[in-house]
């Protein structure tokens, strides 16, 4: 560790059960961020600022005028350029002593293993259905643990899949992706902008707590439910563990050759939604 | 307490509400003892499985597609009993206890 | 409204509740957010982006090396500016439509109320007692909600203070401040970066709904306790109602002239802490 | 549940588990009856006052300055009653209950 180092982190390196091990562990790890919009934009920020030596950015979009709600990464001056550029710049400000890898491509079955397999940790912060069952299937295959964040409207759900020996997966909990017609993922829904804020500090949060070693072994796999209008706005809830007849953690010689193509395609029919016709009506 | 109903909290979340009249939380009595299949004469203490049925006929007021598939609910919904994952609880053979608050999500899938 | 309004609102202008009504509270509000640190950043972010009209930032700091490992708005670049200079330029980039006030006076009980007084809504971000003592007896000056978020180490708080007419202010339940020497404020204490995130971003909600009507009327006062190592980590608690016989807000003519000096004084010996020595040990 | 015992679950937070051996939960069992005051024969039910004195004595393993402040617990720390302000509660006279849980955590001043 370099003395700036000492500067900059001493602050969390003093806490009890973090010190200079903690410190050391988030410079050796290497954390991917699938998706840099709402939930990756602020699980992002605190991943560099709190020293994760590599962070892969995965994202194929652009920046556009309407994220700029909420993917606080992104600025006026990024519209137009891909976000997991964006989000590298901005992270590069923050903390210029950490490598950032930016991944421009499509995540598909045929490139995501190449592009994942190098890193500790993934964090799903993605924003449709297909993708989430490509990032279980591959969190499998690859035994790594999947931080999973979602949010739509005042709500959001966070998740820790294929977490130890005893882990579920996301398919253990949803075996099938719903139809696409009633997934309700092409459309784009409302959100309030601060929900994912919330749901990614905490992906960020637990994947330090992970990397550090400060997440309890003896967790119990379980979800959190927040609601921003609720009370109380969080809930908690236990969740089964590993399926022994999970189409994917149950097999030893699982492979994405087994899933049905349909369950990784997004079938989106028609033109996004004309928000300012909406807003204005 | 009564013999013959139970009676129980049930939540909607995750854009389930929009289908129950956009309403979150429902108070409910339902029979104690009910039919094992629709109109037979064979009974069973209530389970989620009647819940969803009943859920359907007496709660629900649109799209029921978007609920229920063969018998349970569609994929993507998660059932809680009391904070719990049914599948840890007998999924929908659970026998339902006066006082139960019986939750149903939708995966988010946004972000 | 402009078109682009409702182009980059768009997302959260078709939620319930919300809706073009919504949109136009927001950016008629004007919020002062005091302490442009770890609470302070993403609250900012979050305002910012969700289209808060006039925004205050109120900081006498200078971004310091240290800071960057949680206050995500300031640079490397910025070391040595304001802090707020550095969060106005950072929530620049990301909406130039609102207007952003900049205070880098040390908030005194002589400038207070005319510093904080064009304000619908006061966010205490700060990161001592005896500012927030002067915050809690100004809001009751003002009559003006506190949205109060506080963090250290693993743990966060947060509560509305001086809310409608039943509300506690904070000497409601903390008469006095401890003795200077019992407050462990002036030693720079750990802190988990992402803790203030998670706490400045339930400021910036609980913000955006007592503006935009979401917050609910009939809810009782309560604080919210955060533990990142907790299980459940989010714990509720009920809060006596407004005390008759409150020094501050139990008064129809409290000013600050009743309240001792040394209430708004932090009394700090010696340096700062080494945290290059503390970090090598 | 004894007569003559009352158990109680006690938790610091904020930094004052510091004080008590850096354990944030504890579980106690206290006398239900207890002096009025210390080395009185009049008795009283255990309250919080009583826990107080009971805690500083028994649990703090330093600086009781920072809990305790002329026979209550020092500016800056609120006492939960079962996750309710102990001023709902009656503050110091609170009879406790078997079972009850009090949380004592102090007001936290960083950002
Ligand atoms: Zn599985
Ligand atoms: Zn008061």
């Amino acid at each position: 560790m370099h003395l700036l180092d000492y500067q900059r982190y001493g602050r969390q390196m003093i806490l009890d059960g973090f010190g200079l091990p903690g410190q050391v562990k988030l410079k050796q790890s290497s954390i991917v961020v699938v998706g840099a919009g709402g939930l990756g934009c602020p699980a992002l920020q605190y991943l560099a600022a709190a020293g994760v030596g590599i962070i892969g950015i995965v994202d194929d979009d652009l920046v556009e005028l309407s994220n700029l709600q909420r993917q606080i990464l992104h600025s006026e001056s990024s519209i137009g350029i891909h976000k997991a550029e964006s989000a590298a710049s901005s992270l590069g400000r923050i903390n210029s002593s950490i490598q950032v890898n930016v991944i421009t491509s499509r995540l598909t079955p045929q490139n995501a293993l190449e592009i994942l397999g190098g890193y500790d940790i993934i964090l799903d912060c993605t924003d449709n259905a297909p993708t989430r069952y490509l990032l279980s299937d591959i969190a499998v295959i690859l035994k790594k643990p999947l931080v999973s964040g979602a949010a739509q409207k005042y709500e959001g759900q966070l998740a820790i899949y294929n977490l130890g020996p005893d882990g579920p997966c996301y398919r253990c909990l949803f075996p099938k992706p719903p139809a696409p017609e009633n997934a309700g993922t092409c459309e784009e829904t409302g959100i309030l902008g601060v929900v994912t804020g919330i749901i990614g500090n905490l992906q960020a949060l637990e994947t330090i707590k992970l990397v550090t070693g400060l997440h309890s072994a003896d967790r119990k796999p379980s979800m959190t439910l927040f609601s921003a209008l609720g009370s109380p706005p969080f809930r908690y809830i236990k969740l089964r563990s590993r399926k022994a007849d999970c189409f994917a953690c149950g097999r030893k010689d699982f492979s994405l050759d087994m899933i049905a193509e349909t369950d990784y395609v997004q079938v989106c029919g028609g033109p996004r939604p004309n928000w300012i016709e909406r807003g204005l009506v | 307490m009564s013999t013959d109903t139970v009676s129980l909290r049930i939540e909607f979340s995750g854009g389930l509400e929009l289908l129950f009249a956009n309403q979150r939380s429902h108070r409910i009595s339902i029979p104690a003892i009910v039919p094992k299949d629709d109109g037979d004469v064979e009974t069973k203490s209530a389970d989620i499985t009647y819940l969803i049925h009943y859920l359907r006929h007496n709660l629900l007021k649109e799209r029921p597609e978007l609920f229920i598939e063969d018998k349970t609910v569609r994929p993507g919904i998660l059932v809680l009993v009391n904070d719990t994952d049914w599948e840890l609880e007998g999924e929908g053979d659970y026998v339902l206890k006066d006082g139960d608050e019986i939750v149903f999500i939708s995966t988010l899938h946004g972000g």
